[in-house]
């Protein structure tokens, strides 16, 4: 491995590329040429730094400096004055606090604990070498020479990590499940199907520290007796795509996949399976029909998949951010891991809150922080100074909360996080007008086999939609309500059993807002179809 | 009534009067009836004749002195378009629709009357001054479109006559 | 009998002279299709469903026309398929689809005929008829919507019943089957019968269903739901399962009413007992202290409401004897309220009947023996039940045989009797001839006041008295010994009048179709269980004797006056109308 | 009828090509969306002979194919435009105002959703959400990415891609 | 034997066996649960939601079809929670549903319709956008109209999974779904086999046959045409359901009566021609057997699976015997030896067939059907819609008195019954080969070893020390394994039979709803009875059919047969819009 003087950490996130950093970063490697500085110094291309708001922006390393909101006519005075004359540009330093490695944007981020997102913004996500070079597949190491699949599984149960996909459900004890059930062929399904809105933070995991999640899915291979593993990546996530491929790639090419991973006997293969637009394969059912090369739709259950699942054998299927838990939880044990976060719900959780926020994001907190807290502390409360009004956690399959709810925390046990999207809308957005949008969102993308999601959604969308525009009638209400919990009740997955939260528990805070709409045709906010074309916009 | 302060109770008391008269004529229908078959239409039609049109208490009075059902009264009533089971205005307008006259504009006329009366056909005026009513040829096919009020026969009216028509029964008004 | 002779699609026949085209066609075996036709009452050819070809220039409705010799029919040719297509398919243009969630879906004779006829097209699409929906009832609603205007209710009414509150009014595509002045029903002298439900082919009249009251209240934890089953469900609800008229099926039908959750499963021939007891002891008292006779039975609601709004003047003629239903009712708020130890706000009573004034009876002011508190909650027919145990999902004929609760579910014989017209009046003879005379009766079946003809007469030897009774069924029939008493010629001591043809038997809650064939099937399994009870006299029904013993006291006793008996209003014939009109006319 | 496969730049006819295209696959239906993504990729679109290419090739029948392939959004089974403007309409985009950049779109580009300009150039598609809510409201045109949209910022991006692809 | 397992279902205490699901656990209680996307035939897809049951500790409904039954559950079927959900779902989908109940195919048949009643939908709270589909009437034998198709995939199971031609599926999703052939393109234009299983399946009336029975009124009532009518074996087993009869009901003299009613000139069986084609198939297995023709030979009396070998095995269609199929042979004589022989003109002779197939249609309208010089079967009636014919003609089949076919087109053996049976050909086939090749006389001519429902049945045939190979084969799937073990060179039978539908002609496309396994094989007994009641049980001793030989054709694969009784099949491409 050459020796440079310097690094140069170049955001190339998803959101930085929005604001022109491929331009920036084109010009900073030709400048560099120029210079005859390439042997000195190494241009890296990260995931986000999570200052986006501020892209483009750059680190150079060892100093530490910060640079943002750069234009490609900045690039020769850095190179000139920091690369070759040792001298900061103050003028385009970022001037936010920093503590540690990761620049926080505002105050807020000292709020964060990174352990899933501890590389991102560090390393070179293309780069397996850097990847190791800040620990990576050690843990792998440690788990397939020292330890039985027994006991990491073991480890995992003890850590207490449940599902960060929505549901919760214990890791461990799914993995014991399917390392207890009987098959030749099992697999690990990394589900990177993404798709729930107001949430992002899979995206930012996979395209900045891909070879964390490729390790842990070893791991979860190696634990539970797997051949094979599945990353089902979101067909829109294109870059995330890029960049787990070209990991698996490198993986494959230093012997951490294959035949015999450090010499332990073990054989693995990981394959990155694209998705093609459909929400419902989020589903760990349908998203196992999709892999298996058919429509999306849920499978009958029992059996779960833990017994019976990828062409009939035993299957775990884990979140990204679940499995970008395990080497942290490996390498530093299940017991350091139980420490963190409330009784019930150990860890940390990243939260993505977006709509009315000051500063939408991806933040990872330990559990038992308050809605107040990410809200108006990380987030930097709302965006237009008015006062807030609800927040859709978990986003539109999740409940909607109100200001009463601010400091409840975020714990199972107490305010459960979906996914982690955050949803804020201030006072000036419509709840009808949000709720029938979440309506057509479910109608969109129910698969449409079982008929009360099929027809249901449709109608509840029809309802609402009716109410934006002034056309409701009181009886509505209470058919809503009905057809709600019927849907909760009889629907064949999640996404049927969740379609009519944000309804209901919308209903249940602002019911004059409801009212208002169903039967005197007004709008409170102004916001809905009725009045205007909806969206801050038109306002 | 007693609030009345404007001199009409004689009016009122005549018009009672009126009323109660006919009543005693109704009955002395119904009591030439009574008893026999297949009189109903007779007797709605003297009724009728007494009346003006058939006001619910005639047919009340009609069904329980025929001791028929006043379902089937009122039933028979509504069949034939000559019994009128709204009050009739004093001058029924009749516009004929007949082939020749609705080809040659009679449904316009109709209309029109229906716009200056402000109401449908086989209605009444609010001030009961007309009664609005089709009519199927009544043989003047060369002078269409053909409207009758009363004994009356207007020929070739054009939508511009029709409130001439009109004003020559209000007197104005 | 003189027998004509003619050929149907060039089959053979004979027939009795005067029969029709459609007789001559079920002897010989060919299915012609009907739908305003209603077999004994009201041929009238007005669907033009039945049209046949008679080798005449049009084709003739098979219902009136009259078959004579040597006449060659032809009921299948392209003349008259299309016509009957046609003429289906301008009925379905003027009828409003929604059959799956028509009460009367798959039991619709449009719905039949149009299978049959193999309709699968609708050429015909545009405007339909106003729609009068009319719930103002407490017991039928109207939807004109679906009427097909084949007049039987209108017959029904007028001339079975002889309450007239059914006529066409307008004309052409205007026709609508409306209640006088096209008032609503409520308004106008409807007993509520709903004779006309039972006769109409389609969906457009149908009892008020209360049948999700009913499951409510079952759900609800803080209720106790009792039910009581009268004596001619038990003969007829098997039919809505498929099973022939006249099976008996009391013992599922007690099982079908636990599973669906009562609390309790009572018998309302409990209280017709009861009623035997009250009213034969108020007979005798009338007899004895010159009070007003004949003394009429007051069981049928549709029979109680006629008699208010068409003879008031009769009304003392009536029994002052609530119908069994109530009995009930006041006496499970009371009676079994104390003896249960349960509030009577927190009891709900729910009754099975085979009748839709029963509904409206229910709801009467004078029926509650806590003010406020209804005696009998809901009352549903005997076709709601079958509703309900469809809902269910039960294998309802294979259902075990279950047995009612005591102490209101206890019964006798007579008691069963009251679903049949006469039942009344032979099951009080039998109490009332033992208690004149001292005496056990050897032969409890008095066959004489049987059957199913309108107006039955009988004198019947009590000891030394000769009781003069009549029995009547149907309400024309009930007019005619009504114009006798006014006109006092009419020396009966005691009337049965039952609303309904054949009595409860044929109300107008049982199953769709009823006809007479079905109504002496359904009577046949009445006097069936009848036969196999070991006790057969009201007077020795022991729930009863009991009864009186803890509670009441004795037969015509102040608790009895209170809550067993009661007081009827007399009524307008005609609706009040709004008179100002005609008085104002002159402004 | 259905049509023939034609390669969208010389417009030539080639069965053999769609036949390499799917038979670098496995015969496993496992297969099936990677070989949709690749057609896709390739024709811009499910042909009618890819279809009945790819169930010979995975020996499952061709109304499977075109069935699964129906159910995903992210493939077309008629030609697109060249760049497929894709406009979620998500809560999070959706209260940000992304009906209002719906609308610059559909005026500028003169198509509503799910139409193709004449040119052949745009095809506008409201979906549901790409993951970028932190920048909502978001479009995707083919693979690039636009956020925190105006819509006066609309007409610029357009005209860069019109730009390019003429 | 499976582990047993205590439930508790409605307060009662039940025994079920391991594995079994809580429905089955239900059904063998004597407890009724509601299904609609259920069907005992196919697959479980549990996507209705209208078996849900409530099991104690679960949160949510459970679909009781596809949930497996375990210890000391405690199950409510019809829970307050269970009738409002099912309600709910009812409401949901006729707020979908065309308001056509009266002029539908399926009225008071309907599945559908059924539910509302049973669970008493009195009102449908929802209304709003419905769907919006063209019916698709491009072919003779299916009619399909997706306004009143409800999704539970019936038809796409029957369809993949029992004839593996798989010619529709589920398109897009939500409620977008629709089930159609891919590219929304008409069957027409598809590899549809028109078996009509789809039909037989569907809950509600979105698929119906494609019913002529104006234009077979309209013949009967002109004077200047002779009809003649033929029935097929199958439909006298079943067309008593239509009547309400039960299952396995035989009714061929009322059959008759009826059709003499409804005025058809002739009354003849299909059964005679299914005794030539034995005739005629039989020395064409014995040709190729002593010449070395191609084998095994495989019969072709099934449209269907005639159909499904063009399309999908193209290159095996010279196994296929020559022979047209019985419907055909019948068309063709009736226009020829029995117009001659009644001296009526051919072209005023009308051929209407009553069959329990819907791919019959098809078949009557191929081109290479018209050797008589004109079309040689006019119209091609169903099981259903014959009897359809007979209640608008007021004829009330179970109380008719018995008729009798005509002759000579109506004289048939008990071999020529047992065709509406799957392995009756073969068997039929086996009686007559036997005493041709033997000269003796066969002393039992119930072949067991041929009979069943088995999918694939192998048989090994001792004609006097020869031993011949047969198999048979119903449902396309099952010809499918066959066709492949013949592709791959495993297939050393001499002879094959193959029936396009499950369980033979009796389960076919146009035979009664519903159908089921134990449906299926009352009508089989029912076809067996009538067998071993005739007198006459082999075809090869059918007078008629020795007379015809005699007067007409001559003798077996004759010119004038092979002209008139033996037909060439067309290889199809898979790609059938296209040719």
């Amino acid at each position: 491995m050459p020796l440079y003087r310097s690094h140069i950490l170049v955001c190339t996130g998803t959101t930085c590329v929005l604001k022109g950093c491929t331009a920036v970063q084109s010009a900073l490697i030709a400048e560099i040429k120029r210079r005859g500085l390439e042997n000195e110094v190494k241009v890296v291309e990260t995931g986000c730094l999570g200052i986006s708001e501020k892209g483009p922006v750059m680190i150079v390393y060892p100093e530490g400096v910060t640079y943002c909101q750069l234009k490609v006519s900045d690039i020769p005075e850095i190179v000139e004055e920091h690369l070759l004359k040792g001298r900061t540009v103050s003028r385009l330093v970022y001037t936010g606090p920093v503590t540690g490695e990761v620049k926080p944007a505002h105050p807020g981020r000292q709020k964060e604990q990174r352990i899933v997102l501890k590389n991102i913004g560090i390393i070179d996500p293309t780069s397996i070498e850097e990847y190791i070079a800040y620990g990576g597949y050690e843990v792998l190491g440690k788990a397939l020479t020292q330890m039985t699949p027994e006991q990491v599984v073991a480890e995992v149960k003890t850590s207490q990590l449940r599902g960060r996909g929505g549901a919760a459900f214990p890791t461990g004890i799914k993995w014991e499940l399917t390392a207890q059930a009987k098959g030749d062929n099992k697999s690990v399904i990394c589900n990177a199907d993404e798709g729930e809105p107001g949430n992002f933070k899979d995206r930012l995991i996979l395209e900045g520290d891909p070879h964390c999640v490729v390790e842990a899915m070893i791991i979860a291979g190696y634990a539970v007796g797997a051949k094979t593993g599945y990353l089902y990546i979101r067909g829109e996530y294109h870059q995330s795509v890029a960049h787990t491929e070209k990991a698996i790639a490198d993986a494959k090419a230093m012997g951490l996949l294959g035949k015999d991973i450090f010499g332990s006997g073990f054989d693995y293969d990981i394959k990155v399976f694209k998705g093609a637009g459909a929400y419902v394969c989020g589903e760990e059912t349908a998203l196992i029909e999709s892999l298996e090369g058919r429509r999306g739709e849920s499978m009958v259950k029992p059996p779960f998949p833990p017994t019976q699942g990828l062409w009939g054998q035993p299957t775990v299927i884990n979140n990204v951010e679940t499995l970008a838990n395990i080497p942290h939880i490996i390498l530093n044990g299940g017991e350091w891991y139980a420490g963190i976060g409330t009784e019930k719900s150990k860890g940390t959780k990243i939260f993505s809150p977006c709509g009315d926020v000051f500063y939408p994001g991806v933040y990872e907190v330990p559990f038992g922080i308050t809605m107040r807290e990410v809200i108006y502390e990380l987030a930097g409360g709302t965006k237009s100074g008015k006062p807030f009004k609800a927040v859709l956690v978990g986003g539109p399959s999740g409940a909607c909360v109100g200001a009463e709810s601010m400091d409840k925390t975020f714990a199972y046990e107490d305010l459960a996080p979906g996914a982690g999207a955050l949803i804020v809308m201030d006072e000036d957005k419509c709840i009808v007008d949000t709720v029938n949008n979440c309506l057509k969102f479910f109608v969109h993308e129910s698969c449409g086999q079982c008929i009360p999601c099929r027809e249901g959604t449709k109608r509840m969308y029809e309802m609402t939609k009716s109410w934006t525009e002034g056309q409701g009638e009181e009886a509505d209400l209470a058919l809503m309500q009905a057809l709600t919990s019927n849907l909760a009740l009889t629907s064949r997955c999640g996404l049927g059993q969740v379609a009519g939260t944000a309804f209901a528990t919308s209903y249940k805070l602002f019911p004059d807002e409801y009212l208002s709409h169903v039967v005197g045709a007004e709008c409170p906010t102004g916001k809905c179809t009725m009045t205007n074309g909806g969206g801050k916009n038109n306002g | 009534m007693s609030a009345h302060q404007c001199g009409c109770e004689g009016q009122v008391k005549q018009a009672q009067a009126d009323e109660a008269e006919k009543y005693v004529k109704l009955a002395q229908i119904i009591d030439e009836y009574k008893g026999q078959r297949g009189v109903l239409i007779q007797a709605l039609h003297k009724a009728q004749g007494v009346f003006g049109w058939l006001p619910e208490e005639v047919q009340i009075k009609v069904a329980d002195g025929l001791d028929i059902p006043l379902a089937e009264v009122h039933g028979v009533a509504t069949f034939y378009s000559f019994f009128h089971i709204i009050p009739r205005g004093e001058h029924t307008i009749r516009v004929c629709l007949g082939t020749a006259c609705y080809v040659r504009g009679g449904k316009q006329v109709l209309e029109q009357f229906e716009k200056e009366l402000k109401t449908k056909v086989r209605g009444t005026t609010e001030d009961r001054t007309f009664s609005l009513e089709i009519n199927r040829c009544v043989g003047a096919c060369g002078l269409a479109p053909v409207v009758t009020v009363g004994a009356d026969i207007y020929r070739r009216v054009k939508l511009d006559k029709v409130p001439e028509i009109i004003a020559k029964y209000t007197g104005g008004k | 009998m003189e027998q004509v002779t003619l050929t149907i699609d060039g089959k053979e026949v004979s027939v009795p002279k005067g029969s029709t085209v459609l007789d001559a066609s079920k002897a010989a075996g060919i299915g012609i299709p009907t739908l305003c036709h209603l077999e004994n009452v009201h041929a009238i050819g007005a669907c033009r469903i039945c049209l046949v070809d008679v080798g005449a220039r049009s084709l003739q409705t098979a219902c009136t026309y009259p078959a004579s010799e040597g006449m060659k029919v032809v009921t299948n040719n392209p003349r008259v398929r299309s016509a009957r297509k046609t003429v289906v398919e301008l009925m379905l243009s003027a009828h409003r689809q929604e059959c799956t969630c028509c009460p009367r879906s798959l039991n619709c004779e449009l719905q039949k005929v149009a299978k049959i006829l193999g309709i699968q097209e609708h050429r015909f699409d545009g405007e339909m008829p106003e729609q009068i929906l009319d719930t103002s009832s407490p017991s039928i609603t109207r939807d004109s919507s679906k009427c097909i205007l084949c007049r039987r209710c209108v017959t029904v009414c007028q001339q079975v019943q002889g309450v007239g509150a059914l006529f066409p009014v307008d004309r052409g595509f205007e026709t609508a089957i409306v209640p006088a002045l096209k008032n609503d029903l409520i308004d106008v002298a409807c007993v509520m019968c709903g004779q006309c439900v039972s006769v109409c082919p389609v969906g457009a009249l149908y009892e008020k269903d209360s049948t999700d009251d009913v499951w409510k209240a079952i759900a609800d934890p803080t209720k106790h739901v009792v039910v009581q089953t009268a004596p001619a469900v038990r003969a007829a609800l098997g039919e809505e399962f498929g099973m022939p008229a006249g099976t008996r099926v009391t013992g599922q039908m007690v099982t079908a009413l636990r599973q669906m959750g009562f609390d309790k499963v009572f018998d309302t021939d409990f209280t017709a007992d009861l009623t035997i007891l009250e009213e034969g002891n108020e007979l005798l008292h009338r007899v004895k202290n010159g009070g007003t006779l004949p003394m009429i039975t007051s069981c049928s609601p549709g029979w109680i409401k006629y008699i208010e709004h068409f003879y008031p003047t009769l009304l003392p003629h009536l029994s002052t004897c609530k119908s069994p239903q109530q009995m009930f009712g006041a006496l499970a708020k009371t009676y079994y309220a104390e003896k249960a130890g349960i509030k009577p706000e927190d009891i709900f009573v729910v009754s099975i009947m085979p009748c839709t004034a029963k509904k409206y009876e229910c709801q009467r002011t004078e029926m509650s023996a806590h003010p406020g508190i209804p005696d009998v909650d809901v009352v549903l027919t005997t076709r709601e039940l079958g509703k309900m145990i469809r809902e269910m999902g039960m294998d309802f004929a294979n259902l075990p045989k279950g047995e009612c609760d005591s102490p209101l579910g206890l019964s006798t014989g007579a008691a069963v009797i009251f679903g049949a017209t006469g039942g009344v009046m032979e099951a009080a003879l039998r109490t009332v001839y033992e208690v004149v005379t001292g005496e056990t009766l050897d032969n409890v079946n008095f066959t004489a006041i049987r059957g199913l003809e309108g107006v039955k007469e009988a004198t019947v030897k009590v000891g030394d008295l000769d009781v003069k009774v009549a029995i009547a069924s149907g309400l024309s029939n009930a007019k005619k010994l009504m114009e006798k008493i006014k006109n006092g010629e009419a020396d009966y001591h005691f009337i049965e009048i039952m609303c309904c043809p054949g009595g409860c038997l044929g109300g107008g809650g049982q199953p769709i179709p009823t006809t007479n064939e079905i109504r002496k099937a359904r009577m046949g399994a009445i006097y069936e269980e009848d036969e196999h009870l070991t006790i057969r006299k009201s007077h020795e029904n022991p729930a009863v004797l009991a009864l009186y013993a803890e509670f009441l006291g004795e037969p015509l006793g102040h608790k009895s006056h209170e809550l067993l008996h009661t007081h009827y209003t007399p009524r307008a014939k005609y609706p009040e109308t709004d008179k100002e009109e005609v008085t104002t006319g002159g402004e | 009828m259905l049509e023939t496969t034609q390669c969208p730049n010389c417009k030539k006819t080639d069965v053999a090509d769609i036949r390499d295209c799917v038979r670098q696959f496995g015969r496993d239906q496992g297969n099936l969306i990677p070989i949709l993504h690749a057609v896709q990729k390739k024709y811009g679109y499910l042909t009618a002979d890819a279809t009945e290419e790819i169930a010979d090739w995975l020996g499952i029948h061709a109304s499977e194919v075109y069935g699964t392939a129906t159910f995903y959004t992210l493939f077309s089974t008629k030609p697109l435009g060249k760049y497929v403007v894709r406009l979620c309409d998500s809560p999070p985009c959706h209260i940000e105002g992304s009906l209002s950049i719906q609308k610059a779109i559909e005026e500028d580009l003169g198509v509503g959703n799910g139409e193709t300009t004449e040119d052949g150039l745009f095809t506008l598609e409201v979906v549901s959400c790409f993951g970028l809510c932190g920048v909502a409201p978001a479009i995707m045109v083919n693979d690039e990415v636009h956020g925190n949209l105006t819509p006066e910022m609309i007409p610029a991006i357009l005209s860069k891609y019109r730009k390019e692809g003429n | 034997m499976a582990n047993t397992v205590n439930l508790t279902i409605n307060g009662m205490s039940v025994q079920a066996e391991e594995g079994m699901t809580v429905l089955q656990a239900a059904q063998k209680a004597g407890v009724y649960i509601p299904t609609l996307c259920y069907h005992p035939d196919l697959s479980i897809e549990g996507v209705c939601r209208i078996c849900v049951v409530e099991i104690k500790g679960q949160r949510l409904l459970c679909p009781s079809c596809a949930y497996p039954v375990a210890e000391g559950m405690d199950i409510n079927t019809h829970s307050p929670k269970v009738r409002e959900a099912r309600r709910t779902i009812i409401e949901l989908l006729l707020a979908n549903h065309p308001d056509e109940c009266l002029t539908c195919s399926n009225n008071q048949k309907c599945e559908l319709q059924r539910l509302a009643k049973e669970l008493g939908v009195q009102q449908v709270r929802f209304e709003g956008a419905r769907r919006d589909v063209p019916i698709d009437t491009s072919n003779p034998s299916v009619i399909r109209n997706m306004d009143k198709c409800i999704l539970c995939k019936r038809c796409v199971r029957v369809c993949h999974e029992m004839q593996s031609v798989g010619a529709i599926f589920a398109n897009k999703r939500g409620w977008d779904t629709v089930i159609a052939p891919p590219f929304n393109k008409e069957l027409s234009e598809m590899v549809c086999v028109f078996c009509g299983q789809c039909i037989n399946r569907c809950p509600t009336g979105a698929l119906k046959g494609n019913d002529p029975a104006a234009e077979v009124w309209e013949a009967l009532s002109d004077p200047d045409k002779h009809v003649v009518v033929q029935t097929a074996p199958a439909v006298r087993a079943a067309i008593g359901e239509e009547f309400g009869m039960p299952a396995g009901s035989l009714v061929t003299g009322k059959m008759v009566a009826a059709l003499k009613m409804m005025g058809f000139d002739k009354v003849f069986d299909t059964d005679f021609t299914a005794d030539l084609t034995i005739l005629e198939e039989g020395n064409e297995l014995l040709h190729r057997l002593k010449t070395g023709g191609t084998l095994p030979i495989i019969t072709s009396c099934s449209p269907g699976w005639i159909n499904f070998i063009e399309h999908f095995y193209p290159e095996q269609l010279p196994h296929l015997s020559t022979c047209k199929s019985p419907q055909q042979m019948f068309g063709a004589l009736a226009k020829t030896y029995y117009a001659e022989k009644m001296g009526i003109d051919p072209s005023k002779i009308v051929v209407v067939s009553i069959m329990p197939c819907t791919a019959k249609k098809y078949e009557s309208e191929r081109p290479e059907m018209r050797s008589s010089g004109y079309q040689d079967v006019d119209y091609v009636l169903t099981t259903r819609e014959a009897a359809g014919m007979m209640k608008e003609a007021g004829i009330d089949l179970p109380n008719l008195e018995d008729g009798k076919f005509d002759l000579p087109l109506g004289m048939s053996t008990g071999a020529a019954v047992i065709f509406g049976n799957t392995g009756g050909v073969m068997e039929a086939a086996l009686r007559t080969v036997y005493e041709v090749v033997t000269g003796k006389t066969l002393e039992n001519v119930e072949i067991k070893a041929v009979r069943g429902m088995e999918g694939v049945r192998e048989a090994e045939i001792d004609l006097d020390g020869t031993k011949v190979k047969a198999a048979v084969a119903h449902g396309l799937a099952n010809a499918r394994k066959i066709l492949d073990l013949i592709k791959e060179g495993k297939a050393d039978y001499a002879f094959v039979e193959v029936m396009c539908c499950p369980g033979g002609c009796i389960g076919g496309g146009g035979q009664p709803h519903p159908t089921s396994e134990e449906i299926r094989k009352k009508r089989a007994e029912a076809i067996y009875a009538e067998d071993s009641g005739m007198a006459l049980r082999k075809s090869h001793e059918n007078p008629a059919v020795l007379t015809l030989y005699k007067e007409f054709l001559g003798e077996p694969l004759s010119h004038k047969s092979h002209e008139l009784l033996h037909t060439k099949y067309t290889a199809k491409t898979k790609k059938k819009a296209k040719a």
